[in-house]
């Protein structure tokens, strides 16, 4: 069992045209950059891409939407991305607007055997268009599809090489329910290590979620909206 | 009448002691300055945190920590982190107890629209859809009437909707309203200085009216 | 927001004869022990359990079906329970055998707010009889419904005053999904601390879902099938 | 013809390098006895598992630390926990590669009967149900034939069902069968000192037979 690879370009090799991706990540939180970095240069096209956002111009799957390699965006919100709306606009790309909850939980549905969830989001909205509408105990709710991807790509804090996964504050967020959601899912961590060196109780993701795994490099972790509270009094302003 | 600041104080008032709350984007991110301090009340932020805090210092803000606005912020002593299922778990389950968020139109049965325009580009619903359609008591923090004057309380909206028959109430510049369950705007409060007959002339949906109507207390 | 009660004579003051109650734990690992026998104390009858185990004669749900206090129990498996069989053969306990991930995964809906899951476990056998069928992708599905009980009781290792709960090792089984579960959530934990004193990145079950908390006294954690390996050779002895 | 442990040993010659295998109560737990310390191979125990190691020796006993028969254990490197409806998820999704259980009746189309003798003391299905239904690769661990002397191996089943069109392969004391798609047991080795006739003697299910059937090695 050997899951270790040794960089992004490797665990993503045989990506290929047409494929159907989940990425992991918010905004630009939890990202798994070095793998967007290895699509974008494997140059791979067509792609349906399933992500909470669809990035900024030049981070996130915005580099992958530059390169013009996705054909549908399946998201819960695609704003701030002016090359995003261009490709929209133009026919270029296509779009599929969904509830973050529901696409949070056809991921689940996946990684847990589940064909179908039903949920409340989006009764009586378009949202609830051919869909199949059930009611329990007098509360209408939709029936809602598990995703089928092909890979699965997240970005975790720590990792062992048995694919044991650990996430770090709200760069959890979509990253554990797509872990377990691809057909391969693919892990970047920014700290591998043996196994053993995590503890049992506190894995997020258990190993057999996980189908490859490397250590990352050069994590830039981009903030997309820097909001800082008025400066501290030192003491002495005080006084 | 109320600036966002007076909005934002007069639904913090709705908030009780042991709340769990979900503040949306503009103003009710606002109202989390106005909850009082001896007050237990615990914001979750829906891309997985319950005990969000204030935003922090220049120099200390953490690119993994961020609400669902995408800004950075900070956790308070008894946070907890989990994953969007988990998420949409608790909200879908009704934990959380108030959910507040802004609207482009709401409807006298309780409707409401705050997603999309036609003709303009659609940045998506993100949890909205999921809030509004799970929360038992959710607050709507707006204008009472939109850019062109028009009234935001309508007899239907206009707009796509965003969910049915869930909003419970609204706050904005002129006044607080119930939705009531049989359909109607119920005035409840005049904001300060607002005559009945000025929220009578900027309320399109059906409004209703008894007794002597209080000005408002913040 | 106070949440901490004294003890679980306190926290389960409210208890009453014919409510349906949700208990974690898997066999004798994990069990809301200071609960069981505050609910033995009270005397409260004709309830509905809802627990992977029944107990044995003397530990566990078994202390509650000896002073017949349960009128029906929901579980995956009740075998090694004298008391239980003799009460089901004469008929004065209703018994509801479900699978394990079924029981599991009915909790897990009501925590998360889907009113019903599908699940293939039970699919020809009696467990589908009156069960709705419904085929995804050419494999076939039975409806089950999510749990609906006015307490779910379950035992953690640390939480805090808040309600964030942290399982140890395999006495987390079940806990977790029906904390999620109850109309009222009653926390029993070794060691209740303040809030701060978790890491947040490790609570199992977050405080939102918990509305009762009390540290727990005189754990006996009772080993249902203690198995060892054979001893160690010492060195001495191998030598 | 093979004791328990020798059908232990065959079977754990169906595990593979990578693999992540539930055994159920009896002869599978076993199987873990005998997987080549060379492989890397995961246990998966259903109470919310994986990295199950050998039972604990004596006083290092950790009541927290079962399996799913209850019995004390320990955990290897690279354990994880999680709750139960997370282990039935990944057993659900096929995540689990291999899964070993007993039966009491086996039929020629793969249907399981392992949980239930009417007018006996009904235990309770436990995990076999999930299992059955979601398990990709189903080995059945068993005697050919019951204490009455009785064929296991049936065109249908007689006892209340675990599961339909599930099982792949059945270990016996005699012998080591396909469960084909198609509906027949084909026999693919024997047990040592095993002749085909008493096989056949020993199968009431429809038994087929290609060409030489080796003994099997062990």
């Amino acid at each position: 069992m050997n899951k270790v690879f040794k960089n992004a370009d490797d665990a993503i090799h045989d990506v290929t045209d047409r494929m159907t991706l989940l990425l992991g990540g918010f905004g630009l939180c939890g990202l798994p950059e070095n793998c967007i970095t290895a699509i974008v240069k494997k140059g791979v096209s067509e792609l349906t891409c399933i992500s909470n956002n669809a990035g900024v111009d030049d981070f996130g799957i915005g580099l992958m939407l530059k390169q013009r390699q996705v054909k549908k965006m399946i998201a819960s919100y695609v704003g701030e991305n002016a090359e995003f709306e261009r490709q929209l606009l133009s026919g270029e790309l296509e779009v599929e607007l969904i509830p973050q909850g529901t696409l949070a939980t056809r991921c689940m549905a996946a990684g847990y055997g589940m064909p179908a969830i039903f949920t409340p989001a989006g009764i009586g909205t378009e949202v609830a268009i051919g869909k199949e509408v059930r009611s329990f105990n007098g509360k209408d709710y939709l029936m809602e599809m598990a995703f089928d991807a092909d890979f699965a790509i997240v970005k975790a804090w720590k990792g062992d090489t048995m694919g044991n996964l650990i996430y770090r504050a709200t760069a959890r967020n979509f990253n554990p329910v797509m872990a377990m959601a691809g057909k391969i899912t693919i892990a970047e961590v920014e700290e591998l290590v043996e196994p053993g060196e995590l503890d049992p109780d506190q894995i997020h993701t258990p190993g057999i979620y996980v189908h490859r795994i490397f250590e990352g490099v050069d994590y830039e972790k981009r903030i997309e909206q820097r909001t800082v509270a008025p400066p501290k009094l030192s003491p002495e302003a005080r006084s | 009448m109320l600036d966002k600041t007076g909005i934002a104080k007069r639904i913090a008032k709705e908030i009780k002691d042991g709340y769990y709350v979900n503040l949306g984007i503009g103003i009710p991110t606002l109202v989390a300055n106005y909850i009082p301090a001896d007050m237990d009340v615990v914001l979750q932020s829906e891309n997985g945190l319950l005990g969000m805090g204030p935003f922090p210092f220049e120099g200390e803000e953490d690119a993994d920590l961020i609400n669902a606005g995408k800004q950075t912020i900070t956790m308070l002593p008894g946070s907890a982190i989990f994953d969007s299922a988990m998420s949409f778990g608790m909200i879908r389950a009704r934990k959380v107890n108030l959910t507040i968020l802004g609207a482009m139109e709401v409807s006298e049965n309780g409707d409401i629209a705050n997603w999309k325009i036609p003709g303009k580009m659609v940045k998506g619903m993100g949890g909205a859809m999921d809030l509004v359609a799970s929360a038992e008591n959710i607050i709507v923090a707006m204008q009472h009437v939109n850019k062109a004057g028009e009234s935001k309380l309508l007899p239907q909206c206009t707009l796509p909707l965003t969910g049915v028959n869930c909003v419970k109430k609204i706050v904005t510049e002129l006044a607080v309203l119930d939705v009531l369950p049989g359909g109607g705007f119920k005035l409840l409060e005049r904001a300060p200085g607002i005559s009945v007959e000025e929220i009578k002339n900027a309320t399109v949906g059906k409004l209703i009216i008894e007794g002597e109507i209080p000005e408002m207390e913040i």
